[in-house]
């Protein structure tokens, strides 16, 4: 139990990659990267989690009565959360773009188009 | 208990991840990405982060299946368009 | 725009704003002038929006 | 580079990088531990500025350089799309037909529309005190909006939202947010210092100095950023056509 | 021994399991309609976290399931429409009975809580709740007709 969260951080990044490396489809390898993200939300915020705490949000609750998880590490997944849907939306909107000049999604077949 | 509900949320969490990799066609994995958010939402709750759970919840439930959704019919359309031409 | 439709218009802003207003009540934990002022004003947009998307919806 | 080669390369090289994440997880403090430093001292810090959300406060006070430039991010990124999704020479605008929905999701999505909208607002106000901010509030009031898209049709959307106004809204927001950080220089204190406004009863919806004020510019910033984002891919999806092709 | 936890704990592991499993296998339409259920069954698992957690502020989170939930199925019900025209998704035994779990569990819930402002706000996010996964379960059975996924 007490490396289990870090595993599955692990374990989610590594299919992402799987994903990403062989993906025929580029907005499957759109929704992989999503899914290589959400391995970091699963580290950081295991990172900051402790046995028997609650969230530092003391608006129904009063402040120093009961042990609290790590604020920093919420912080830092809010940032990556909100700046991985807007990297999701460029490269979807990147992909519209290499749809419409060729035609295809097939990273394979693009390559082939070079020159 | 509260490990037991950590322990079937990240279980949960890994299982979707694997479905949405998994899944070769756009539209379908965008169903499977909408299931990953939702059940990510849960995880983020269970480890005591409400404000993430709360982001996770407003861009993995609406926001991505919607951006998805819409490039597959955009790339769908054009390929329709495309063979009408031909 | 004659009496009547203006009626009508201020009549539906009016129930939106009664219903939204109370939403608020109901959402917020403390109640306190403060959050009254920001709870009307809210509740002002969303009958706003209510009644512009349901005249967008039935325009034809 | 075969197919076949490539995967070996992906094998090969998956194994070693699973093989020192696993090393790493295993050195890796025990889940769950009792030792968290910087938290304490955030977690002080927020309580001294009277912010009962210490995650708000972390955002708009301590770390409001960061949030700076992640709105500023979002700003470039939803301004990148926009130009990619624009309407190209060789493209006309197709006039979207009404769409016939049956009456209860219609009713729903009128019915829904002005409750996420003030859900999504009821967020953002409440974004120093209980959980959630300007950007879990942005984007439900956004989605909000396109409730219409999906219980009507694009043409009910492209009614009730004026594409200028959101344009104007994002600048609008982001200067806000960069003038909120400037008049703290002109107080005499550091860019973006929390110390302008009074910090207020602990609590309350005017506590924590600007932090309510920094929340207000981000969740209107994210709201007109989604909803521009949304609008280039409905418009790439619905509305523009190849001239060649229909 | 929390007994909210651990019905949490059950209904995530078994609706939120095989909703999971709905939506990764099977036709478009059961995938789908079972995106849907996974929704309304976890949304109920969020007001149990939160009543065992002993902490009212986490109940946002319910609401905005609520309210997001519905919003996610209609995307889908809107742009499969031309998918889906052939075989329409009906599944009402499923709706209802997540329906009657989320009505129990909001129940449950108030009980608990006493008659306050905040049970009103439960009854409100089941309402939303139990609206919302009709409605969506209405649009998937045949609510885009003459939409042609436009």
């Amino acid at each position: 139990m007490h490396v289990l969260p870090y595993l599955v951080a692990a374990y989610v990044f590594l299919t992402g990659c799987y994903g990403l490396a062989t993906s025929r489809n580029l907005i499957h390898t759109v929704g992989c990267l999503a899914v290589c993200q959400s391995s970091t939300y699963v580290l950081l915020l295991a990172v900051g989690y402790r046995d028997g705490a609650t969230a530092p949000v003391f608006s129904d609750l009063a402040p120093g009565s009961r042990p609290v998880v790590d604020p920093i590490v919420q912080a830092l997944t809010l940032t990556d959360i909100v700046v991985g849907a807007t990297v999701t939306a460029l490269l979807l909107a990147l992909v519209l773009q290499i749809a419409k000049r060729h035609g295809t999604l097939d990273p394979d077949e693009l390559r082939e188009l070079r020159g | 208990m509260a490990d037991a509900v950590i322990v079937v949320a990240l279980l949960l969490v890994a299982a979707s991840a694997t479905a949405a990799v998994a899944q070769r066609e756009p539209a379908r994995q965008a169903l499977v990405l909408s299931v990953l958010g939702v059940v990510l939402a849960v995880l983020f709750t269970v480890l005591q982060a409400p404000d993430v759970g709360l982001s996770q919840l407003a861009v993995g439930s609406a926001l991505t299946p919607l951006l998805i959704m819409l490039s597959v019919r955009k790339v769908r359309r054009q390929a329709r368009a495309k063979d009408r031409a031909r | 725009m004659t009496g009547r439709t203006t009626l009508l218009a201020v009549g539906e802003l009016l129930a939106w704003w009664a219903g939204l207003a109370l939403l608020w009540l109901v959402l917020v934990s403390s109640v306190d002038t403060l959050e009254r002022i920001v709870g009307a004003s809210a509740a002002a947009v969303g009958a706003l929006a209510a009644r512009a998307g349901r005249r967008a919806v039935t325009w034809r | 580079m075969s197919q076949r080669l490539r995967l070996w390369l992906l094998a090969v090289g998956g194994a070693g990088v699973a093989a020192l994440l696993v090393a790493a997880c295993l050195d890796l403090p025990a889940f769950g531990g009792r030792r968290h430093p910087y938290g304490e001292r955030a977690v002080a810090a927020s309580l001294a500025r009277h912010t009962a959300n210490t995650i708000a406060s972390l955002n708009f006070d301590q770390r409001a350089y960061d949030t700076l430039g992640e709105i500023s991010i979002l700003f470039a990124a939803v301004l990148g799309c926009l130009v990619l999704l624009r309407e190209a020479r060789d493209e006309h605008r197709a006039q979207p037909q009404p769409a016939e929905v049956a009456l209860p999701v219609r009713r729903y999505a009128l019915i829904a529309l002005p409750v996420a909208l003030l859900t999504g607002l009821y967020v953002i106000a409440h974004g120093q005190l209980s959980p959630g901010g300007g950007f879990q509030g942005g984007v439900v009031a956004a989605t909000a909006l396109h409730l219409l898209y999906l219980g009507a049709d694009y043409r009910a959307l492209e009614r009730v939202r004026p594409l200028g106004v959101f344009d104007v809204c994002d600048a609008l927001a982001v200067s806000a947010y960069a003038v909120l950080g400037l008049a703290g220089l002109l107080a005499g204190t550091a860019f973006l210092a929390n110390t302008l406004l009074p910090y207020g009863t602990f609590n309350t919806l005017s506590s924590g100095g600007t932090v309510p004020l920094l929340n207000a510019a981000v969740g209107m910033e994210v709201a007109s950023a989604v909803v521009l984002l949304l609008a280039g891919f409905l418009d790439q999806a619905v509305e523009i056509e190849e001239e060649r092709g229909s | 021994m929390n007994g909210w936890l651990l019905a949490a704990t059950v209904e995530l592991g078994g609706a939120g399991a095989a909703a999971l499993w709905g939506t990764a296998t099977g036709p478009l339409p059961r995938r789908v309609m079972a995106q849907n259920l996974a929704t309304s069954a976890v949304c109920p698992a969020l007001l149990l976290l939160a009543q065992g957690y002993g902490r009212p502020s986490y109940v946002d989170l319910a609401l905005l399931m609520a309210l997001l939930g519905p919003v996610g199925t209609l995307v889908f019900a809107r742009l499969l429409a031309d998918e889906l025209l052939d075989d329409r998704p009906r599944a009402w035994t499923l709706t209802w009975a997540a329906a009657g779990l989320s009505a129990a569990v909001v129940v449950a819930v108030c009980v608990a809580t006493g008659p306050s402002r905040a049970m009103v706000k439960l009854l409100l996010i089941g309402a939303l709740l139990i609206g919302g996964n009709v409605i969506a379960s209405r649009a998937l059975a045949g609510g885009f007709r003459g939409v042609r996924g436009a």
